[in-house]
């Protein structure tokens, strides 16, 4: 009755390609941005923040960056954490070297080293495809686990291999506490997914979407697959880097090489699996699934009055991942974005049946 | 012509000579070490290679990448392992074949029927799922500790060779029984394929799913007994695995070493596992010993470990050579 | 700029100048806050939070040592009612040895209970190098005794570590003398060949810079030779060890990597009397899945070495045969389950400690710190704890988190961990104290804070 | 028909396209042995023959999806080697696919908007904020688009997902790819292969109104020989990867060797 765009006529093709063509959408957003903005500083607790949403914020935007590689160009990794940690690295070494510089530059400069090697463990991707690239996104994960563990310089001949940061600082503005964190992360994460919406509805994001739905017509009708692949591949691991970056800085703290483990890779896969694979809301969906899953796993059955032991809890969140997976693989491959548009869609017809 | 297309397996293959040849340039090397690298590499290659067989079975016969097959080797292990307090092993085994024959029949239903002409991408990510399953199902009912898999075999090396090499050479008779029961296995399955019915429905059904289908070949239930032939071979990796290492959660970890091999060797080979996961073994035996402790003198590393992804990266570049893996088929695109 | 985008960017734009106006302020009214959250605090409970982990790779440890943590604070609560009446609460939360979700715990954790956590384990090096960061903004105690950082001995900078009773440097240092003693003196080390195969993580890398400075000043070559987590895949490890034929071997393992690399030892032949363990090598998990193969291999052994004493049967009677054990006493009696309860003990011990200052109530982990920071745990407290033979003293400073740090070798027998008599291991503090404070002061740089002044908060 | 073919006929120009001598083999199979044939511009050129005749093959080659193992072809003049499918569909050559190779997780607009791929210029940097010059192509390519959603008559499932569009409207979707790319020579590969008459009837028609209006030269494959006859100008017929004939639709259809092809395939 309330959610329908009907009336609506588009009079241009400029307002018929804005990001959300449709009013209420668009109140829906801007309410969205007044809560996470104004509302949620003030009601969430330093749990709420340290454990969920500033970890959220950070794995969205790594999941963001994953879905425009597997997502969007079709090309799958299981070595993403590797990104993250090239990002990581690269801005604690640039922070550590270049104290002057203002984090955000660093923030960008760390995503493009983290793109570029990216881009060098990309080109597999031009020969081979599907499974086979799967096999070698994992020698980047292997690989960059080894670098950072071995090659003292990365940690500044840290004599246990793992690093420490001081809070980050932007402009003067110290981003310390819990609230302050939430919100640098908030912005950041705006930013970037506007700029990842941009890049999926431009041209660029319309060769990904061709060389994944079928890229032999795609080089037919002109698109270079050497393009298109390692933009995507530069792309994702940018955005994974500047979350590593944020992984390690305003998260952690301080870190090691384990951090950033084939498990994390594994992680941000079934983010997007969860999601919905091109889908970027998919990736908020999804990372916010994967975290809150364990930590619920743990602590509804206690309210519920029915405690379960530790090993037990996560014995079980080993399984119901694992169930999880194969459900929405079976029943909805487009994961939760998925869902959430066809309740959406349901929204429109609502109340009338057709 | 001749040269292009052999050309870079020429140039790959005398890298690998020279990788061999090359530990002699340090003139500590002695032939006995060098030697017992060689056995341990191998040793190393022969239980990558029952893993990696899990995989291309598989593979071949449905088109799946199993990245589960680590997970069943752990879950068949820790099976043998717990019933084995329970019973001798010769009654832990054929039981825990049992299991996994039903664990394949429950795969196939629940996830694979349902999965059917799904995206190879998608299956792979269910078998993803299935990995996570098994670790989490495996541990709740057979527990989280070390166990251990006695085969009676003793565990003390012994000298040979003490005349032809100096030192002699240390080998073990594990190493051994291992590498024949893999050998025996890989005979088995040969004859299997090659001499029974269900053998030749399956390579049927692996060269062509429709048509096998048109024939008369059932092809769930094909999907089930090669599902259940890859689980009892992940539980004769388990077993010789784990009685040589102990049976715990890490187990399942070695499905990322066979993973090199499978590229290597190319997915659909069952040769390819065998002659892949030992040239990896050797290979990466090999780099660790004699090129690690270089690089780290070079570098100044803090500490070798570079089998970790070494595996990884050889198999990298030989895929960048020869996509389809050494007895991989090639793959054409059709428009 | 067309309209879509551009109403995006405005609404961004405002978006953004709101949060960087409303910030300053906003985070400035929770700092307040945060420092006016002295109101004393009702509930006679004090909440105890409890990493562990009971699955994944490194379960065979975590669970023993989980069991003995907790069946202790249980003791507590069904002989003493508590600690002076103050009945003891607690959670397990499971990392899986994981830092990150070491994280979530330590934040889950941190807050619970009437007046916060106590005083937090994390079970891992690197958890503790994690929540250390933290422990500033926080104010509650990291207790890490016997892993940790080794630099954050020094309470000036690290104000809220307590590696209690011993630190890696600590452990390397005595592994050094004890071989120096066995070869009739530290300068027969000379020329000697010492391998380290250590887990490839924080924890296995602490003690390579106290090896390194003790290689320097006897001469002897050490060999590093890491092995990547899990530590299941040590072939290649073990046959550098028989290339290069080192002298000693020392193990810096946790989890399924002790068992396999004395597996390993025995398929290459080499010598179990020559590896030597640190006190995390040493329990029952680490050697009996290598069978007869683990005999004759030596471990540290710190604090508490296996067996039942007087503390065991206080268990026995109030928590297991209530029904009441843990993991279906799981461990019982085995270094690591000892020394669990020791931890737990200790911490118990430091809150009993702080109510002497603050008072007999709930005590925040600010609090706690104080009864961490004058721990006075000396032979007659350890026996009326029913502790006796299993820990030596410790007394503890605002400057020094750690006091003495004394430990002995045991060596496993084909059935159990044997004590060698006679043999007590001190650090050598001439060359650890200068290390320490060089790597405190590195961190404090690093992290630009400012140190504490131990004289004028005494005073 | 007549009439209006000798009317078009007019038209025709020189030989923009010719192929000589073009071999192909997989492996041991022989796809193409020593094909040769010209296109010339404006024309309506069909290639035809039985199942596995190698009329796909064909196409592959022109489009350098398959290089051939011997032979060559020039394309305005120029000889083209070894050139990969991105570079022909530069040089202004499109082509539609026999089983559909749409993009189906994209929409019927996007799906097309991506033909104009390779006219646009703007990089990544401005696209990823939409800033002037990226969001003014967009608009302008927007247009033209629009345009040819308009000449197939497809306006009502501009922002349907590809996937769920009938069979028939797909193949008009993915010839209006192929026109946004403007191309000088378009290749259809069976553009009627499973459509019932009415289907086939307007596609036909859409077929000769590129031909008439945009004076795009097309080189269709159909394995239906009825429907070609009528449309095209000039009939190659390939058979077991051997060209067995060659001229105007009546001169095919009267060459013995073509009708016994056909009539062997009936067997």
């Amino acid at each position: 009755m309330f959610y329908r765009e009907n009336g609506q006529f588009k009079s241009s093709y400029a307002s018929d390609q804005q990001m959300l063509p449709i009013l209420q959408d668009r109140l829906f957003m801007a309410g969205l941005l007044v809560i996470a903005f104004a509302a949620v500083p003030f009601f969430a607790t330093d749990y709420l923040f340290l454990s969920l949403l500033i970890p959220f914020l950070i794995l969205a935007l790594a999941a963001i960056g994953l879905n425009l590689v597997v997502g969007y160009c079709g090309q799958i990794s299981l070595g993403h954490a590797a990104f993250m940690a090239v990002g990581a690295y690269a801005a604690y070494n640039l922070v550590l070297r270049l104290p002057q510089l203002n984090f955000l530059v660093v923030l960008v400069l760390a995503g493009l080293i983290a793109a570029a090697v990216g881009l060098v463990f990309g080109i597999p991707s031009l020969r081979i495809k599907g499974l086979y690239l799967g096999v070698a996104t994992l020698a980047a994960q292997f690989f960059m686990d080894w670098l950072f563990a071995r090659v003292k310089w990365f940690t500044n001949y840290a004599h246990s291999g793992s690093v420490q940061t001081a809070p980050v600082e932007v402009f003067g503005w110290i981003v310390d506490t819990p609230v302050e964190k939430y919100l640098f992360l908030l912005v950041v994460l705006i930013v970037f997914t506007l700029i990842a919406k941009n890049l999926v509805r431009s041209h660029i994001g319309r060769e990904w979407m061709a060389i994944r739905d079928m890229d032999v017509a795609a080089e037919v009708i002109g698109i270079r697959p050497v393009y298109a692949k390692l933009t995507a591949f530069a792309v994702s691991s940018f955005y994974v880097g500047v979350a590593g970056a944020l992984w390690g800085f305003v998260h952690l703290g301080s870190w090691e090489p384990l951090a950033f483990s084939l498990t994390l890779s594994l992680n941000l896969l079934f983010m997007i699996i969860i999601g919905g694979m091109g889908s970027l809301l998919g990736s908020y969906f999804g990372a916010a699934f994967i975290l809150m899953l364990p930590i619920l796993l743990n602590q509804v059955p206690a309210m519920l009055g029915v405690p379960i032991s530790t090993a037990m809890a996560s014995h079980l969140e080993f399984m119901i991942f694992g169930a999880l997976i194969v459900f929405f693989l079976i029943v909805e491959p487009h994961g939760l974005a998925r869902l959430w548009a066809i309740g959406k869609e349901k929204l429109r017809l609502w109340p009338f049946p057709h | 012509m001749i040269m292009r297309k052999h050309g870079p397996v020429l140039a790959l293959g005398a890298l690998l000579l020279a990788g061999l040849v090359a530990p002699f340039a340090d003139r500590s090397t002695t032939p006995g070490f060098y030697v017992e690298v060689l056995l341990g590499g191998l040793m190393a290659g022969v239980l990558y290679s029952l893993v990696a067989l899990g995989f291309a079975l598989i593979f071949k016969a449905s088109g799946v990448f199993n990245f589960a097959q680590g997970a069943m080797v752990l879950f068949a292990a820790l099976a043998v392992a717990r019933l084995g307090e329970q019973m001798p092993l010769w009654a832990a085994i054929p039981l825990g074949m049992a299991i996994m024959v039903a664990l394949a029949w429950l795969i196939e239903r629940l996830v694979l029927r349902p999965l059917v002409n799904q995206e190879a991408i998608a299956l792979f990510m269910a078998t993803l799922g299935v990995t996570f399953f098994l670790d989490g199902f495996g541990q709740t009912i057979w527990g989280s500790d070390i166990y251990k898999i006695e085969l009676g075999i003793a565990k003390e090396p012994v000298m040979v060779l003490q005349s032809v090499f100096q030192g002699g050479i240390l080998v073990n008779a594990e190493d051994f029984i291992a590498a024949v029961v893999a050998a025996a296995l890989v005979a088995g399955l040969a004859l299997f394929f090659q001499m029974t019915p269900t053998g030749r429905a399956l390579r049927a059904v692996a060269d062509d799913h429709q048509a096998a289908q048109s024939i008369g070949i059932p092809l769930n239930r094909m999907w089930v007994i090669v599902w259940s032939v890859a689980g009892i071979v992940a539980l004769v990796a388990g077993v010789i695995w784990g009685a040589k290492l102990g049976v715990q959660f890490s187990l399942s970890q070695v499905a990322l070493k066979a993973l090199p091999v499978v590229i290597l060797g190319g997915f659909t080979s069952i040769a390819g596992a065998i002659v892949g996961g030992l040239i990896i073994g050797v290979g990466e035996k090999m780099a660790e010993v004699f090129l690690g402790p270089i690089l780290v003198k070079a570098f100044d590393l803090a500490g070798g470990g570079i089998e970790n992804w070494f595996a990884y990266m050889l198999a990298l570049l030989f895929l960048l050579v020869r996509p389809e893996g050494l007895f991989g088929e090639k793959h054409i695109d059709r428009v | 700029m067309k309209q879509g985008a551009k109403r995006a960017v405005l609404a961004v734009s405002v978006a953004v100048a709101a949060v960087f106006g409303s910030t300053a302020a906003l985070a400035q009214a929770k700092k307040a806050e945060a420092k006016k959250m002295e109101a004393p605090s009702k509930g006679g409970e004090q909440f105890f939070p409890v990493l562990s982990y009971r699955t994944g790779a490194y379960a065979p440890n975590g669970v023993p040592f989980a069991n003995g943590f907790v069946d202790y604070l249980k003791l507590v609560n069904a002989r003493d009612g508590g600690i002076n009446g103050i009945k003891i609460t607690w959670e397990e939360c499971e990392t899986g040895y994981a830092t990150d979700r070491g994280v979530e715990c330590y934040e889950r954790l941190k807050g619970k209970g009437p007046t916060g956590a106590t005083a937090f384990h994390p079970l891992s090096t690197g958890i503790t190098f994690a929540v250390t960061d933290k422990s500033f903004v926080d104010k509650i105690p990291i207790i890490t005794f016997g892993y940790g950082r080794a630099d954050s001995v020094d309470g000036t900078v690290f104000g809220w570590n307590f590696p209690l009773g011993g630190t890696y440097w600590d452990a390397a240092d005595m592994l050094v003398q004890h071989i120096g003693k066995k070869e009739g003196g530290l300068d027969k080390l000379k020329g000697k060949k010492i391998a380290l195969v250590y887990h490839d993580s924080p924890y296995g890398k602490e003690p390579i810079a106290l090896l390194q400075e003790r290689a320097k000043m006897h001469g002897y070559e050490l060999l590093l030779l890491p092995v990547t987590h899990p530590g299941v895949e040590q072939k290649a490890t073990w046959l550098q060890v028989r290339q290069q034929r080192p002298d000693y071997v020392f193990l810096w393992g946790w989890g399924v990597m002790n068992s396999t690399s004395i597996k390993e030892a025995v398929a290459t032949g080499y010598p179990r009397e020559k590896m030597y363990g640190v006190w995390w090598s040493g329990a029952e998990p680490d050697v009996t899945p290598a069978g007869d193969g683990a005999k004759g291999y030596s471990a540290l052994v710190f604090l508490a070495p296996a067996g039942t004493g007087a503390v065991h049967k206080d268990i026995v009677k109030y928590v297991h045969d209530k029904g009441q054990g843990t993991g279906n006493k799981e461990g019982f009696g085995e270094v690591l389950y000892n020394r669990g309860m020791v931890g737990a003990m200790m911490t118990v011990e430091a809150v009993k400690r702080a109510q002497i200052k603050h008072g007999k109530k709930p005590l925040k982990g600010e609090e706690v710190r104080w009864g961490l920071e004058n721990m006075a745990l000396d032979n007659a407290a350890i026996k009326r704890l029913g502790f006796e033979g299993f820990m030596t003293p410790i007394s503890t400073s605002c400057v020094d988190h750690r006091g003495d740090s004394v430990a002995g070798i045991h060596t496993w027998d084909g059935k159990r961990w044997v004590i060698e008599k006679g043999t007590t291991l001190v650090a050598d503090s001439t060359i650890i104290k200068p290390m320490i404070r060089a790597s405190a002061e590195k961190y404090a740089a690093e992290k630009k804070l400012v140190k504490r002044d131990c004289a004028k908060e005494a005073g | 028909m007549t009439g209006e073919s000798s009317a078009r006929a007019g038209r025709i120009g020189e030989v923009i396209l010719a192929v000589e001598g073009v071999s192909l083999a997989f492996g041991g199979v022989k796809a193409l042995s020593g094909v040769s044939f010209d296109v010339r511009e404006h024309e309506v050129r069909a290639i035809i023959g039985p199942n596995g005749a190698g009329k796909s093959s064909m196409l592959n080659v022109i489009n350098g999806v398959y290089h051939p193992q011997e032979g060559t072809i020039h394309y305005q003049g120029r000889e083209y080697h070894d050139m990969d499918p991105h570079e022909v569909a530069l040089s202004g050559i499109a082509r539609t696919f026999q089983s559909l190779a749409l993009f189906k997780g994209m929409s019927v607009l996007d799906n097309i908007m991506s033909g104009r791929n390779l006219k646009m210029r703007s990089n990544i940097l401005l696209q990823a904020m939409r800033l002037g010059p990226a969001l003014r192509e967009e608009i302008e390519h927007r247009e033209v688009v629009e345009g040819i959603i308009d000449f197939l008559e497809i306006q009502a499932y501009r922002k349907t997902q590809v996937g769920r569009l009938p069979y028939g409207l797909q193949k008009r979707v993915d010839l209006a790819r192929a026109l946004a790319m403007e191309p000088r020579i378009l290749l259809l590969d069976e553009p009627m292969a499973g459509m019932n008459m009415e289907e086939k009837q307007d596609m036909c028609r859409f077929i000769l109104d590129v031909n008439d209006q945009f004076g795009t030269t097309i080189v269709l494959i159909e394995h239906d020989m009825s429907v070609v006859m009528d449309i095209s100008d000039r009939v190659v017929v390939l058979d077991y990867g051997k060209k067995i004939g060659d001229g105007s639709p009546d001169e095919v259809r009267a060459n013995q060797a073509v009708v016994d092809a056909y009539l062997g395939v009936s067997h």
